[in-house]
């Protein structure tokens, strides 16, 4: 009978929909007058009996599980970054447009201190990478972006990286900013750095990020 | 096509006044955003295949939209108008005879003709394409989610949201910043003279024999919690202490300079001052 | 109980229990080896095409979602969506079928000025992204659509964009309007305009994720 069924769909939905359990009151308001909730909430459980998913009910509010004999499937958890946090992005802002920049450069701009966390993360994501030093004295580490920057954005180059034009095609720049402000162009070449030699691989934690660098405070 | 002479007989007064207005370019006749919409509407009243449209009629509607819309006052935009006087142009050559010879690079007016009509099938195509999107299933509309997944979080880890956009806006937003930030130091906190002197005249008895003045002054509080340094607690009871020394509450003493300071309350109150 | 079954069971927990739609390597990496994953989930398909609840395939990923004949029951859980105007549709439309695509190449296909604020609005949503720049003079940035476009819409990939084929066997998809075409458009200018390139389809996951894109690559 499809009035049944019917029925059954609707709870259906509404459970796996619902933020939280819902009493058998609860769907009764939500479905179709005279509606016999009782006898769907009892079809149902029975046709997921066997299934990957179960009918539970809870202090008398139902809701959808998954059936327990399939927790062991349930426990890993992959800790695995898949968005940046604020204050990644920003940092990966900077050296993209920056590039090659030092640490003090992210700084001065971004006007907190680097947080050793945050460039951990881009490092380790393969984002970004020791590019150089600068001729300065103290000869500071540079960093820039990687391959695997341009891969992940779609670009097939640092020229490819939107400027200021194009920021303010989309309505980024407000009329509010300087008029002298500009966008460096991180495709053009740079003759105050010197490549890492072979041999020279700074301690990123020493040489970059100096001896208080705070713990992962993003 | 400026070749031939051509009256569009259309007078350009509103444009003008629209122009003046500032708004000429974002006008809005009726809902249209813009000529070809205007055109697209028209095409589609002929109810046949787009790509077989009689261009002719559909400059003849144009036309007279135009006119209608002028004649309602509207501010008219100047590309209606760029609009109405080619299609004037265009349909003037669709009814005269052929010429012997086409003046050279100006293709024949059934061309253009289908090339409009082409055009607008395209408009055409992706408007039928933004409503068969809008009323398809939507998700949290049409569509919901499970509300509630379990507390296992399983996320496809091999995708990383690089957002090209939100980069941008994040360059940007710190820019901003970067302009828009002053320096601001924050004044020290200074220990008040009142309290210390009321704090120096409530530790009178206790200072029977001459004891340091580092021992007398109050300790600054643990770092991070803010409030006066040490120093200024040592130069605020320093400076307390001078004016109870005034008073005749005091005795200070200093052997050389930069010596310790000593400090002694009197034996007895009241009487003359002590260099 | 069968092998097949139980595969389904455990591919229905887990997609019922995860918070996103799940690819199915992303399955097949939680299931014991050799689990035919495909066939399970065809089985699935088949099994809640008439239910409450169905599988979808969004953006090359799985999930679970209410049948949409049902909509009229989720008065709780609808959420007032963001009304794009019908500027932002149709750009949202012409985005969707021509990736990668210009802004000038929008403009002169709506034939009027793409206004600040639409193409703001497609990007503040999640529902467009830049792709990249078209490899002609002044690379322009070029447009495309996101995942998030795919699950909202609730298509599998761009083939299942409605109309398409047709369109294309039309040329209704060409970016290069005929020769000559000359509809004067003060506007936007479209006689600087560039066809797209050889081998720049708009294949989503090999554009934007790279090698290492979607498959069990991990």
């Amino acid at each position: 009978m499809s009035g049944r069924v019917q029925v059954e769909r609707m709870i259906e939905a509404l459970l796996f929909a619902a933020a939280e359990p819902l009493s058998a009151a609860d769907l009764a308001r939500r479905l179709p007058e005279g509606a016999d909730v009782g006898a769907a909430l009892a079809g149902l459980k029975q046709a997921y009996a066997e299934r990957g998913v179960r009918l539970a009910c809870v202090a008398d509010r139902w809701r959808f599980q998954t059936a327990d004999d399939l927790a062991f499937l349930m426990t890993e958890e992959r800790e695995e970054p898949r968005r940046l946090s604020k204050a990644a992005q920003e940092t990966l802002a900077i050296i993209a447009y920056h590039q090659p920049v030092t640490r003090a450069e992210i700084e001065a701009i971004r006007g907190v201190q680097a947080s050793r966390g945050t460039l951990d993360v881009l490092l380790e994501l393969g984002l970004v990478r020791l590019r150089g030093r600068r001729r300065t004295p103290g000869r500071p580490v540079t960093l820039g972006t990687t391959d695997a920057f341009l891969e992940h954005y779609g670009l097939s180059s640092l020229a490819d990286l939107p400027g200021a034009l194009e920021m303010r095609a989309m309505g980024l720049l407000d009329l509010d900013l300087p008029s002298d402000f500009s966008v460096p162009n991180p495709a053009a070449p740079v003759d105050d750095e010197d490549p890492l030699e072979e041999g020279d691989e700074p301690e990123f934690h020493q040489d970059f990020l100096g001896a208080e660098g705070e713990g992962g405070a993003d | 096509m400026s070749q031939k002479p051509f009256q569009p007989q259309l007078d350009f007064e509103a444009a003008t006044e629209a122009a003046e207005d500032g708004e000429a370019l974002i006008v809005d006749i009726d809902g249209y955003e813009g000529p070809l919409h205007v055109l697209l509407a028209l095409a589609r009243s002929q109810k046949v295949d787009l790509l077989k449209l009689s261009v002719l009629k559909l400059a003849e509607q144009y036309l007279a939209f135009v006119h209608q819309a002028r004649r309602l006052r509207f501010s008219l935009a100047a590309d209606y108008l760029v609009m109405a006087s080619w299609l004037a142009y265009l349909k003037s050559r669709l009814l005269l005879p052929k010429p012997e010879k086409l003046p050279a690079e100006e293709p024949p007016a059934e061309e253009v003709a289908a090339q409009l009509a082409f055009r607008l099938a395209k408009l055409d195509a992706m408007r039928r394409a933004a409503d068969a999107l809008r009323d398809g299933p939507q998700l949290k509309r049409d569509v919901f989610v499970r509300g509630d997944p379990e507390a296992v979080r399983i996320v496809s880890s091999t995708r990383f949201d690089a957002n090209l956009y939100a980069l941008m806006q994040a360059y940007i937003g710190q820019r901003k910043r970067d302009h828009a930030r002053h320096y601001q130091p924050r004044p020290p906190e200074a220990y008040p003279l009142e309290e210390a002197r009321a704090r120096l005249r409530g530790k009178l008895p206790e200072l029977g024999g001459w004891t340091a003045l580092q021992a007398i002054a109050p300790f600054a509080p643990a770092a991070e919690t803010g409030g006066p340094s040490r120093a200024s607690y040592v130069a605020s009871t320093l400076s307390a202490s001078l004016e109870l020394v005034k008073e005749g509450a005091l005795e200070a003493r200093q052997l050389e300079h930069f010596a310790e300071v000593y400090l002694r309350a009197r034996a007895r109150a009241g009487g003359e001052a002590t260099a």
